[in-house]
């Protein structure tokens, strides 16, 4: 039994595997480092970092639906000081790829988070959020308007040499469009999806279970979905695609690389199982061995329709 | 501070209330390192329905074996409940802050509503172990006996009075008070959020530290998805209910 | 104990009670018939209709997902002549409200076929499916295109007196203007959602678990998606909303109409339990006396956000 | 024709061969409507995972109780094994159309494939009430007796030898082909396609009529999803394997 090559590239962006952290779901390493060797896995995203502080959403930010979970956390985070002053110098040391997740709510702000951080060394990579559902001004107006999304791409390209991912929102019509766009404009990747929109009431209250009203929705429930926005950027547009949405399993992961994804990210699986990744890339690569593929890429897009 | 997730062995789930349920697992990684007030994050089915882990305060720790204590209130603890003895289970744990005690404390009074009474007895058997008195309180509805000695000396209220003082527990407190001591005294308290108010106003008045063990619905259950915010007291910040709880001294949290 | 009024009305069309079964998990009602009494629920919506009989896609047509199933039906349908002569007369026969639903590739065909079906008395109401994704023609295009279904609608609006009813497609960015669109046009009401795209692969085959590659996810998965729709149209759009995703339980049925639906349909959950309906009706109903509620329309929309 | 929805309770859910369980439940309803090659849509789960109904043909009828074999492939079933006796299930029935046994019939040729043997003791037990003679084959990987005594009098054939003729069930056939009657013959056959096929081919050289009972993925099981086609093989239409089937001339379809 020969070794497979697991090690993909997103850009110029190498990675021992293609199994990701997704925004959100692992905070900044820390606490999910307690469970699981963050050395194994190819990438963490760091949650969504704004130029200034957040605090979020007040209560209730979560509910759970069938197979899937709402979220309105409203990109709660400590802000791009405290996230280099006390998060990075952590990353810094446990030897792990970092891809720091932006989300801003104004073109100004995306550049000049990116400026301010494109030289920390510790950060390989910059994936754009400018799919969260959740905040007004920086989600859904963005992430659901092609030409936003096309500037906010060109505004970045010239700051950095860093890999550039741009993270796409699924509450579109037509998501090869803005693959093609952000293309156009340099970008070296994209990730799809983020969450759906979605919301739930009680109905004795008549109130949303979410404060916010709405919320993204994740998780299992969404993984069809996810499935058929990486197969149509995949057909489409020639740009690698890293795809998340429900991953659960490494079956799940294979699914999706299938599909036409070069990389994978895990959301809410890490709440669930927070060795849930170490568990995909060993699947990967047992599946791999068996089915007599040496390198990982040979999967990437190789479904017979 | 380290976080396992165990598949474990199920000793014991039974009725041992009208509404209470009582789960022991052999779970030797989590019992060498839990202490009172921490929870555990408990995957009550293997086919992803429901999706998430439910959230349960330890109740019992001996030797290798940690229990919880239990009400059916939803899908997930109705499929916990049916799990049969022999049967594994995945617990993650031990997640959160639990209680704190003082070095000069020397009366503990513990305070539970419903099933809030859960992570009590094994408070209590650590309080007892240094020595410390304990006097614990239990409101319900009505009553409807533990069958289970983790639950012996215990003052009762019921809201109709079925059983011990008719009323609610922090009342019940109150209508003993005179005769509590009051030198070096602490509260600990676990219930519904109402119950949680109103023993915030009496210690508060009687100027006696409390802490309070509080609920929120989770994720992730150890500080990844910032699902679980309750309002900090001295702040316009939110504190995370699994990572910087459950336990929080009554006068950091705005319930 | 005073009766709970569970009638609703949607444009000139009047429905004893607000529950109908969702076009596509019925057929034309003579299979159901033998497990659910129809003269109960509100009405029975027709398997889409098309001018020309539709064999449709071959197998595999479906695949469960969590919480969900993908299905690419595509359309199979007797057609417009022998749903005539062979399906109305047993749907004259069975005493419930029949709404029929009509999918076509072109504009005249949605023409021609309500011209052709107007004049049938046993049919209350016509719902034009404009968002089915299975049939390249007859779906996506129209059904994610603004102007196509504004068109198709103000062509059909002057051939019939008979509400009309617009299915919408949830594969959108913005669905309340769809909503507005239709209103505009002089649509009766609005049915949100139709299924969302979504795909499924065997990793061992690379194929996609569907023949169609894509097919529409449907199901308690979906449902937060739905409500979500619902919500959105409610809030912005002063159009009768019909509810339909996911609905698998009065309590269910109850959260979309606090969402602003005036009636719901029940699809998947008919082939789980084909007396969801009956269910769902009892439900509403002791919810209703519970909740002091007189009428079920003061429920309608009833939501505090 | 009608048809029911009833909770039902098990009586009986045990391992009868390595890979075949024996499903018996109280359904009085089905029992009294229900024929040979007819099936039964059973939901595994009250939790609604997996979502979907899972069908099962109907191995066994005795007054008011029905059988089923089932092998474990998947969640659905593994949940389905999990069921406790005393517990009741939601079994939906009798379902589509079953074998036909024609006037003249004398001698019947029952073929089954792995767990393609499910439908065959019931159709076998109408055939011999009728007086007619019937041979059962059955073929599997490799032997692993039932224990089951549904099973009686069986040829078998396993794909190593293990127990009686060595290759599939249609070889073994084809082996003893001599020493059948030729005259008003018919056969039934259940199991994975390719051996469908290989029937389908041997019986029509041989000119002998045969009814085989296909397999499709379900969504409703009745009529109502169309999400289970199959090929006509008169016109270009489609069949529905609920529907239609599951039991279909073997000339009807194409495999
Ligand atoms: C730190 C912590 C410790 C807990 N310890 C215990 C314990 O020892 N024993 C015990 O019986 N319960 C405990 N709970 C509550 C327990 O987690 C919930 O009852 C359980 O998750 C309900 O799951 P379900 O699927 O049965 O109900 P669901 O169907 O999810 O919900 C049913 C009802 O339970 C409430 N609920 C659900 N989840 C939570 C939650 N996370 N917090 C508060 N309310 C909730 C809902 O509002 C609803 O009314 C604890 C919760 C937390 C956060
Ligand atoms: C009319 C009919 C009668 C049947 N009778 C029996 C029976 O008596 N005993 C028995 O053990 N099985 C029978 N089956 C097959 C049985 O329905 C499936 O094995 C079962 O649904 C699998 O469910 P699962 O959740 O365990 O597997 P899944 O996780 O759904 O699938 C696991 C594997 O089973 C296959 N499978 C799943 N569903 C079907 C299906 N509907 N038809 C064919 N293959 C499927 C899949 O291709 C996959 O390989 C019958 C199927 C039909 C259509
Ligand atoms: C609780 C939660 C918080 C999230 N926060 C972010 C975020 O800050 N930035 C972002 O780009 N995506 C965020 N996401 C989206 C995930 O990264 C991912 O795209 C989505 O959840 C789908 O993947 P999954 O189904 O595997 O969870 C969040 C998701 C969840 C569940
Ligand atoms: C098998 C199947 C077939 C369907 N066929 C149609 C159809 O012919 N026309 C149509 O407008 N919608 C069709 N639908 C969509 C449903 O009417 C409904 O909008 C959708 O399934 C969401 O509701 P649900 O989650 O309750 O199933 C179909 C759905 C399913 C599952
Ligand atoms: S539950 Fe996830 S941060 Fe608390
Ligand atoms: S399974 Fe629905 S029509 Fe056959």
């Amino acid at each position: 039994m020969s070794d497979v090559n697991l090690s993909v590239k997103i850009g110029s962006l190498e990675l021992k595997n293609p199994v990701m952290l997704a925004s959100g779901t692992v905070g900044y390493g820390e606490e999910i480092s307690r469970i699981v060797d963050l050395t194994q896995v190819g990438a963490i995203i760091t949650k969504s970092i704004s130029l200034e502080p957040r605090k979020g959403n007040p209560p209730e930010r979560i509910w759970e639906t069938s197979s899937g979970m709402l979220n309105a956390i409203g990109l709660a985070n400590i802000g791009l000081k405290r996230f280099v002053d006390e998060k990075i110098p952590f990353l810094e040391k446990i030897n792990t790829t970092v891809i720091c997740n932006i989300a801003a709510s104004s073109f100004d702000e995306y550049a000049e988070c990116v400026k301010s951080l494109k030289d920390i060394e510790t950060i390989k990579a910059f994936e754009i959020n400018v799919s969260c559902p959740n905040v007004k001004d920086g989600g859904l107006l963005f992430g659901n308007d092609i030409n936003a999304v096309r500037e906010i791409t060109s505004l970045l390209r010239p700051i950095t040499d860093k890999p550039l991912i741009i993270k796409l929102s699924p509450n579109t019509a037509s998501i090869k469009d803005f693959a093609q766009a952000v293309k156009e404009e340099g970008a070296d990747a994209v990730s799809a999806i983020n969450t759906l929109v979605g919301t739930a009431f009680n109905i004795y209250t008549r109130k949303p279970r979410i404060k916010n009203i709405t919320g993204g929705l994740s998780g299992p429930a969404i993984k069809p979905v996810a499935l058929a926005k990486v197969l149509e950027i995949s057909r489409d547009v020639d740009i690698p695609v890293i795809g998340v949405g429900g991953i659960s399993s490494w079956e799940d992961a294979a699914e999706f690389i299938i599909a036409g994804a070069s990389a994978v990210q895990i959301g809410t699986a890490n709440f669930v199982n927070p060795k849930i990744s170490e568990e995909v890339i060993e699947g990967l690569r047992s599946y791999c061995t068996a089915m007599n593929i040496s390198d990982i890429n040979d999967l990437v897009a190789s479904y017979t329709l | 501070m380290s976080v396992c997730i165990d598949n474990c062995e199920v000793i014991e789930n039974s009725q041992v209330a009208e509404n209470i349920y009582f789960l022991k697992t052999v779970a030797p990684n989590i019992a060498r390192e839990v202490y009172p007030g921490q929870f555990c994050n408990i995957l009550v089915s293997d086919y992803g329905t429901p999706l998430l882990r439910r959230p349960f305060s330890v109740a019992f720790r001996e030797k290798n074996i940690i229990g919880f204590l239990y009400d059916i209130v939803g899908m997930g603890t109705e499929l916990l409940s049916k799990v049969d003895v022999g049967e594994k289970i995945s617990i993650e744990g031990p997640l959160g802050n639990g209680f704190n005690i003082d070095g000069s404390l020397e009366v503990a009074l513990l305070l539970g509503g419903g099933i809030g009474i859960a992570p009590l007895p094994f408070l209590r058997e650590k309080l007892q172990k240094r020595g410390i008195n304990t006097l614990t309180f239990w409101g319900s509805k009505t009553s409807g006996k533990l069958n289970l000695s983790l639950f012996d000396n215990i003052y009762f209220a019921t809201d109709d009075g079925s059983e011990g003082f008719q009323g609610n527990v922090v009342e019940s407190v109150g209508n003993l008070w005179s005769s509590i001591s009051h030198a070096n005294l602490k509260a600990y308290a676990c219930g519904p959020t109402p119950m949680l108010i109103a023993a915030q106003n009496f210690f508060q008045e009687k100027n006696v530290p409390l802490e309070i063990s509080v609920e929120s619905r989770m994720a992730c259950g150890f500080g990844i998805c910032q699902g679980c915010p309750i309002k900090s007291a001295d702040s316009d910040e939110y504190k995370l209910v699994c990572k910087d709880g459950p336990v929080f001294n009554s006068k950091e949290v705005v319930l």
